[in-house]
């Protein structure tokens, strides 16, 4: 019933137009929304971004994740890894606005502020222009490097079959997660933490990780139960592979969960005034309903439906959580960026731009996405195959974890 | 003493095999001969087996529900009891002087429902009954502790926890017949001739209930 | 500082222990030194419980043997205390001292004599702290309930209170808004010890204004 | 050898001692929860024995005297007061004099030395109480100790442990009565006490919240 | 079968199959069960034991001593309350991580390479898990009067313990996390119990295991209700394991003292809890395989995983200290600022660099396959870091209470004697338990290597 690879590229290009189309609409009205009010603009476009940096971000902790442990989960998947974080480069693009809007942005941009703020004259060795927008080039350099390396090294394997190549792959992986791991932590305080340049968590950087990992997992599980229909996908990815994308979806819900009640619990219990302005302003003027929103939609919901065996291996109603997650993602990220004091909002405060900004900035995403996809010579690494089958061989055992995976 | 004339009743028929391949294909045939009061006993778990046996003798998978139940109860227990004593101040017990109240107190002048810092003791609570509800059904349900069984009757039966594989047809079945059976269980290529398992007059296995569950 | 260990039967532990950094004082005296090297300008602050109404202290006891009382005091109940120290280390101001041995004679009898019997004489293992002479805070509302009214301003006089010649430290109700206190809290040069901390201390201290070479520095008053 | 190792009795054996086992679990602590408040452990009910045989039933019941007349600080004073032998000298310097029964009263009348009553209602030393708080409040005498008029030998009449205290501490209106009737050891409440108790709970300004803080017993 | 060595290369090394050569379930069962079964008693066991048991005595002597005269006996003070008690706490509560993360993790991980060391990592987590709790329940001021933290009304008092305090929540999770590890690793433990059962020649022995097996006959049905039962139990335990790592950071971080309060402590006292885990049972692995002739089930396989599970959590404690430096400045916090000043240049700047060190520096040799197929370094190694995660709690604990905020709380702490015979108690009480439960008890889980060899031999 499924259609063949042909059709597959053929949908892939019809995506890659329409992507661009909504993506070019999309900014185009967020350029409109720029000559409106300016402020509103870089905050969503800022929040927009930072979606789709999610997903790339995710991507590469799986697809290193996948290189060091092995796996047919990883195999079936690995060419939308790889595609997904072809798209750094474009990211790094389209973060330009961003460093257009430094002051509108960021306290610590404003000169006036420094000017009378110690704690921002303090910090101003790390939080300057100058310095932020090179490390911004930085993680971007390095994110696409690496993003290119993997992508080179697969076709590379695919083309040879060269167990060395894949050796290699292996070697940047553990290294790469180190350093990767940093350059997102550190990403997460420039662009995120730094709104509130006077609050800082150390568990910031990780809980982004998180929140990266639960985007890129739903966007996988989106994407898995569109690409079904076709082939090679719908003769590799069996009921045991939505099962396990399920239950990483789930490990990370809880992750995420574990994070979030790790910090509130630590600054509501040590109750310093310097680290519960933040959650202040987040629990009341009506930005409360909002994190009682995440609460219940981003670990909740998910977290108790996906408890439910039969259901993981569904594709349809795992997507349908996918999809949930994914939506909610958009309002985490709403509630850490547009309550920062920066902003002046009085209190809770929609803005018809951080929905266009989001769809904007996700379109340009998806074209570029689909674009490096269908440029694969093949949808499956080729030479993996030995260890595809190797998995298979692999079914009996332990099933104790196979039937019942809790 | 036992009375001359009291034969001790028969369990079964059971029968060895050297593989565990060899024991998946005949409890296959068993289960395809209509007999539903059989068991396979095996030194490690083989999946396929404990699919086929179940198939005809369990009808609900129980624990997981026990477990779920279980965990919501500690869950609840664990919210209810840091709720009452921090934060209500309502007796609910005075008899003979046992008094349960809550004592609400301020406290570092955090809310008397502190909810937040009540989810560790909740979370902790519900692991703790749920596991411990998945290992008290587990051998709930499989009946243990029973020590006297009548398959450790049979000489080599001692034999199951290292490396040999038994099925065993057990006399409770209806299609139970001391020859019929012992033919079948003939046909199955044993590796070594079927035996017929003794069991005590004192025996009785209980816990049928949870054969069906 | 006398003044409180009579009042408040706080043992005598002996120069070993002081040694060991195991004073036994509700009241410390803390000096800070400017200028100088050679002839410091010496500024003392007393501090002893500061009475956070935010009290790091009380949230981390397992036991609840240190909580709000209805009047905002932070009580610490010895008969309830286990031991386990970690109010001492979450205190920002480390005014809590721990009974590390038994210091207190409970055997002979004549010295029960000496102790202020309307304060509980402490026993090994556990913590203790200025109570803000609570007893006599206790006598205290009990005369003004037997007479059916609130406690008079300056009624209750803390030992330290009563001892210091300069009379430095004020006591009182700062719900009430007539009390000395209350308008002492008033002033702009009142602040609290680590406010920043958000424990939100009853004890504040007033700054001290001197002008000497035009610099202001802070002090007690 | 066969692998049967135990004999068929030892199933039921085993299931019986698993069954003990989870309830003795449940019941010992249950027990212990009972014993520790039972009137055995905290001595309800258990009159001591004094240096003089003095009966509260005789002076109070029999003579119709009235507790203040020898606790005479109970209305001023954190503490009742017991008598000293002067007090009990003003009657029995006549009455039952030189009888065996007062032999110890005179003695310490004659050595002035005074006596040493055991006491019955006696808390640890961590535990502070104001009887005159109590008083002015409405609590009655027979309220803590129990109906000391009818005693021979004075026991104590309730277990004096915090939870018993706290009981009134947290729900004053079972147990006030008005001012006047504190002293009446034949008290009897009226069948609207928690009506009675909840106006004089207003109107003598009884503040549970303060009244259940710890400081106001332990200092 | 004897284990043949070689001149390999390292890569040849760390390719072991995670089962040797052995062939058959019998021999599989007999290698296993002969170690416990056997009637001789060897003895550099019994030398072993001894050495443990007198520093078990050790113990015995440190604690009477603690409970006569009273805290007092230790190094703490009025600035430093919590000193060697708490350190060794965080530090034996963490090696018990290793365990309940190979038999639980690894299992819904599926993967293969933990069956052969699961028995004894999580024997190594009931004994550390002991050793811990001796430490919260003697460090008390008042230790008979522990039982106040539990949830019971206080007997005739009419008090709760407060359940906003950490050491409550503690309470909780260190009695969960020892019940589910015993339930777990006794619901391991059966099947092999009935094999003993069966095996044993003596027939007092035989009882005493059959009491134990409780009748476990290998029933099909009994192999499916616990194969459920088990994953449960391993996907709560996945959970409760990081929880109770948490919580023992919430000791800390729910505080307000500088170097204490500190939102990445969690997952940062996780992934420690975990890299020390490791490291000690590398310490045990190490030689019991050799000791034993294990090298056919504890191939170099097991050695070299955990080695590079050492590494990656090692990476992410470095991690943590990284970010602490890194706040310590960027908080702009004149307190954060004087701590981590303090930890590099203060008095106790040793240990700080001791850390960094012992947990930093020296871990990152495991990059080399070289330095993972080489027993020798390895086990110095895991010792190192043994001695490193000892270090951290040290910086952590004594070490940001001798300065916090107000200069008149500066303080200084030393331990006593007192406080350094019960560390070298509680570690013979590990020994002696453990010593104990490798001659009782077969330390590796025998059915489900049986279970391996029978999916290998399809595989072929």
């Amino acid at each position: 019933m499924a259609q063949n690879e042909a059709a597959l590229r053929a949908m892939l290009n019809r995506l890659q137009i329409i992507s661009l189309g909504v993506g070019v609409i999309g900014l185009g009205a967020c350029a409109v929304g720029f000559t409106m009010n300016s402020a509103q603009f870089f905050q969503s476009y800022l929040m927009g971004l930072m979606l789709w940096v999610q997903v790339s971000v995710g991507c590469m902790f799986i697809l290193m994740a996948h290189h060091l442990a092995g796996g047919k989960w990883g195999g079936a998947i690995q060419r939308l890894l790889e595609s997904a974080i072809m798209v750094f480069p474009v990211l790094g693009l389209l973060f330009i606005p961003i460093l257009m809007g430094l002051p509108v942005l960021y306290e610590w941009a404003r000169p006036e502020v420094r000017a009378v703020d110690h704690l921002i004259q303090h910090k101003a060795l790390y939080l300057n222009v100058p310095f932020f927008a090179g490390r911004a080039i930085a993680f971007f350099l390095f994110w696409s490097v690496l993003a290119y390396f993997f992508n080179k090294y697969s076709l590379e394997l695919d083309k040879t079959g060269d167990q060395e190549v894949k050796n290699r792959m292996k070697n940047i992986s553990g290294p790469g997660l180190l350093f990767f791991g940093l350059s997102v932590t550190f990403a997460s305080f420039d662009w995120m933490m730094s709104l509130e340049p006077h609050w800082f968590s150390s568990i910031y950087g990780f809980m982004f990780a998180t929140g990266a990992s639960i985007a890129a997992f739903a966007f996988l599980i989106i994407m898995v139960n569109f690409l079904l229909k076709y082939e090679p996908f719908a003769s590799v990815i069996e009921v045991r592979q939505i099962n396990d994308y399920a239950n990483f979806l789930f490990g990370a819900i809880m992750t995420w969960g574990y994070v979030q009640l790790c910090q509130g619990l630590i600054i509501w219990s040590g109750n310093v005034a310097e680290f519960t302005t933040w959650y202040i302003t987040r629990i009341s003027n009506g930005w409360q309903y909002i994190f009682m929103f995440l609460a219940l939609f981003q670990f909740f919901v998910p977290f108790s439906l996906l408890l439910i065996w039969p259901l993981k291996r569904n594709i349809r109603l795992v997507t349908a959580v996918a999809v949930l997650v994914f939506i909610v993602r958009v309002v985490d990220l709403f509630f850490l960026i547009a309550p920062a004091e920066v902003f002046h909002h009085e209190g809770l405060y929609f803005h018809w731009l951080d929905v266009v900004a989001c769809i904007g900035v996700g379109g340009i995403w998806m074209a570029a996405f689909s674009f490096v996809l269908n440029r694969k010579s093949s949808f499956m690494p080729l030479n993996d195959k030995i260890q595809l089958a190797q998995e298979q061989g692999h079914h009996g055992a332990h099933n104790r974890a196979a039937t019942h995976s809790y | 003493m036992h009375a001359e004339n009291t034969q001790p009743p028969v369990y079964g028929l059971m029968v060895e095999f050297d593989t565990p391949e060899t024991l998946v294909e005949a409890t296959r045939q068993a289960v395809a001969a209509g007999y539903k009061k059989l068991d396979a006993y095996s030194p490690f778990p083989i999946e396929e087996v404990s699919d086929l046996v179940s198939s005809v003798r369990q009808k609900f998978h129980t624990l997981p529900l026990l477990v779920l139940g279980a965990g919501i109860t500690g869950l609840a227990t664990a919210f209810l009891l840091q709720w009452y004593t921090s934060a209500i101040n309502f007796q609910i017990f005075n008899f003979w002087r046992v008094i349960i109240d809550g004592y609400p107190i301020n406290i570092g002048g955090r809310p008397l429902n502190s909810w937040p810092a009540f989810t560790v003791v909740m979370f902790e609570l519900t692991v703790l009954f749920s596991a411990g509800t998945a290992v008290l059904g587990m051998f709930g349900l499989n009946g243990l502790p029973l020590l006297y069984h009548p398959v450790f009757n049979v000489e080599r039966f001692s034999l199951a926890s290292t490396e040999r594989f038994f099925l065993c047809i057990e006399a409770a079945d209806s299609q139970f017949n001391l020859e019929k059976t012992q033919k079948f269980l003939e046909g199955l290529k044993p590796t070594n001739p079927v035996e017929k398992v003794m069991s005590s007059e004192y025996f009785s296995e209980g816990l049928e209930w949870a054969e069906l569950l | 500082m006398a003044a409180c260990d009579a009042e408040n039967n706080i043992a005598v532990v002996g120069k070993e222990e002081v040694m060991m950094g195991r004073e036994m004082q509700w009241l410390r005296i803390d000096s800070y030194y400017s200028g100088d090297l050679d002839n410091p300008t010496t500024l003392s602050q007393p501090v002893m419980c500061q009475h956070c109404e935010q009290a790091p202290c009380e949230v981390v006891c397992p036991v609840a043997a240190t909580v709000h009382s209805a009047e905002g005091l932070n009580d610490m109940v010895y008969n309830r205390c286990v031991g386990t120290r970690f109010c001492a280390n979450n205190c920002p101001y480390k005014v809590r001292h721990f009974n590390f041995y038994q210091y207190q004679d409970t055997e002979t009898p004549i010295i029960g004599l000496r102790h202020n019997p309307d304060v509980t004489v402490r026993s090994r293992g556990v913590m203790e702290k200025c109570s803000y002479c609570v007893q006599r805070i206790n006598e205290a509302r009990i005369e003004a309930k037997k007479e059916a009214r609130d406690i008079r301003d300056g009624e209750v006089v803390t030992a330290c209170q009563q001892a210091c010649p300069t009379q430095a430290i004020v006591f009182g109700n700062i719900n009430d808004h007539n009390s000395q206190v209350y308008k002492l809290k008033q002033q702009s040069q009142n602040y609290g010890l680590l406010a920043e901390l958000n424990t939100r201390p009853r004890t504040t201290y007033l700054t001290k204004v001197t002008n000497p070479k035009s610099e202001i520095k802070q002090g007690d008053a | 050898m066969s692998a049967q190792v135990f004999h068929p009795s030892t199933n039921s054996l085993a299931r019986t001692s698993l069954l003990v086992g989870a309830l003795l679990a449940a019941i010992i602590p249950a027990l212990l929860a009972v014993y520790i408040r039972s009137d055995f452990y905290s001595r309800v009910r258990d009159p001591l024995s004094q240096p003089i045989p003095f009966s509260h039933e005789r002076h109070v019941a029999g003579n119709g005297m009235d507790c203040r007349y020898c606790h005479t600080s109970v209305e001023n004073a954190a503490f009742a007061g017991i008598p000293a032998t002067e007090t009990c000298m003003t009657c029995h310097s006549q009455v039952l004099a030189g009888t065996t029964l007062i032999q110890n009263i005179q003695t310490s009348w004659d050595t002035d030395k005074p006596i040493v009553w055991t006491r019955v209602n006696d808390l640890p030393d961590y535990v502070f109480i104001n009887h005159s708080i109590h008083i002015s409040k409405g609590v009655g005498c027979d309220t803590c100790h129990g109906p000391v008029n009818q005693m021979r030998l004075t026991w104590r009449e309730h277990p004096l442990q915090m939870e018993w205290c706290l009981d009134c501490h947290r729900h004053p209106e079972k147990f006030l009565r008005p001012r006047e009737e504190v002293f009446n050891m034949n008290y009897q409440a009226p069948a609207d006490q928690l009506a009675l108790g909840e106006r004089l709970v207003k109107e003598y300004n009884v503040n549970t919240s303060q009244i259940t803080s710890c400081s106001t017993c332990h200092r | 079968m004897q284990y043949q060595e070689t001149r390999r290369t390292p890569a040849e090394v760390l390719a072991e199959p995670v089962l040797g050569s052995v062939q058959t379930y019998e021999q599989i069962t007999d290698r296993i069960a002969s170690i416990v079964l056997t009637d001789k008693i060897q003895l550099g066991w019994l030398v072993a034991l001894t050495i443990a048991m007198s520093m078990l005595g050790m113990m015995g002597v440190s604690l009477l001593g603690l409970f006569y005269w009273g805290v007092g006996v230790w190094g703490l003070n009025n600035r430093v309350d919590w000193g060697f008690d708490i350190i060794n706490l965080v530090w034996w509560i963490g090696i018990g991580h290793a365990g309940t993360l190979i038999s639980a993790i690894l299992l819904i991980f599926r993967q293969e390479w933990r069956t052969s060391i699961n028995r004894f990592a999580e024997a190594m987590t009931l004994f550390a898990v002991a050793c811990a709790g001796i430490y919260p329940t003697f460090h008390t001021g008042r230790p008979w009067l522990d039982w106040w933290l539990g949830p019971v009304p206080g007997v005739s008092t009419g008090m709760w313990p407060n359940f906003r305090s950490p050491l409550v929540w503690d309470v909780f999770a260190i009695s969960t996390y020892a019940s589910v590890s015993i339930l777990f690793w006794y619901v391991g433990l059966v099947p092999d119990l009935a094999t003993l059962r069966d095996r044993a020649k003596n027939k007092y022995i035989k009882v005493i295991y059959g009491l134990f097996a409780l009748g476990w006959r290998g029933s099909a049905m009994h192999w499916k209700r616990y194969n459920t039962a088990y994953t449960i139990l391993a996907g709560l335990s996945m959970p409760l394991v990081f929880s109770v790592h948490t919580v023992i950071s919430f000791d800390f971080a729910t505080s307000q003292v500088p170097g204490w309060h500190v939102t990445i402590f969690p997952p940062y006292f996780v992934a420690g809890a975990v890299f020390a885990g490791f490291a000690m049972v590398l310490t045990l692995a190490i030689p019991l395989r050799h000791v034993y002739g294990l090298q056919d089930f504890i191939t170099m396989r097991h050695i070299n995983n955990m080695a590079k599970i050492m590494l990656a959590t090692g990476i992410f404690v470095v991690y943590g200290y990284f970010l602490e430096l890194f706040f310590g400045w960027y908080s702009g916090n004149e307190y954060e600022m004087a701590l981590t000043y303090n930890r590099l240049f203060g008095p106790y700047a040793w240990s700080f660099w001791a850390l960094i060190f012992c947990n930093g520096v020296v871990p990152q040799l495991l990059w080399s396959t070289r330095v993972r197929s080489n027993e020798v370094v390895l086990f110095g190694i895991a010792n190192v870091v043994s001695v490193g995660m000892w270090l951290e709690r040290f910086v952590i604990i004594p070490v940001s209470l001798t300065r916090t905020f107000l200069p008149a709380s500066w303080g200084w702490y030393f331990p006593t004697r007192w406080e350094l015979s019960l560390f070298f108690g509680s570690i013979g009480l590990f020994l002696t338990m453990f010593f104990l439960f490798i001659r009782v008890l077969p330390m590796i889980s025998i059915f489900e290597v049986r279970e391996l060899a029978h999916h290998k031999m399809h595989e072929h």
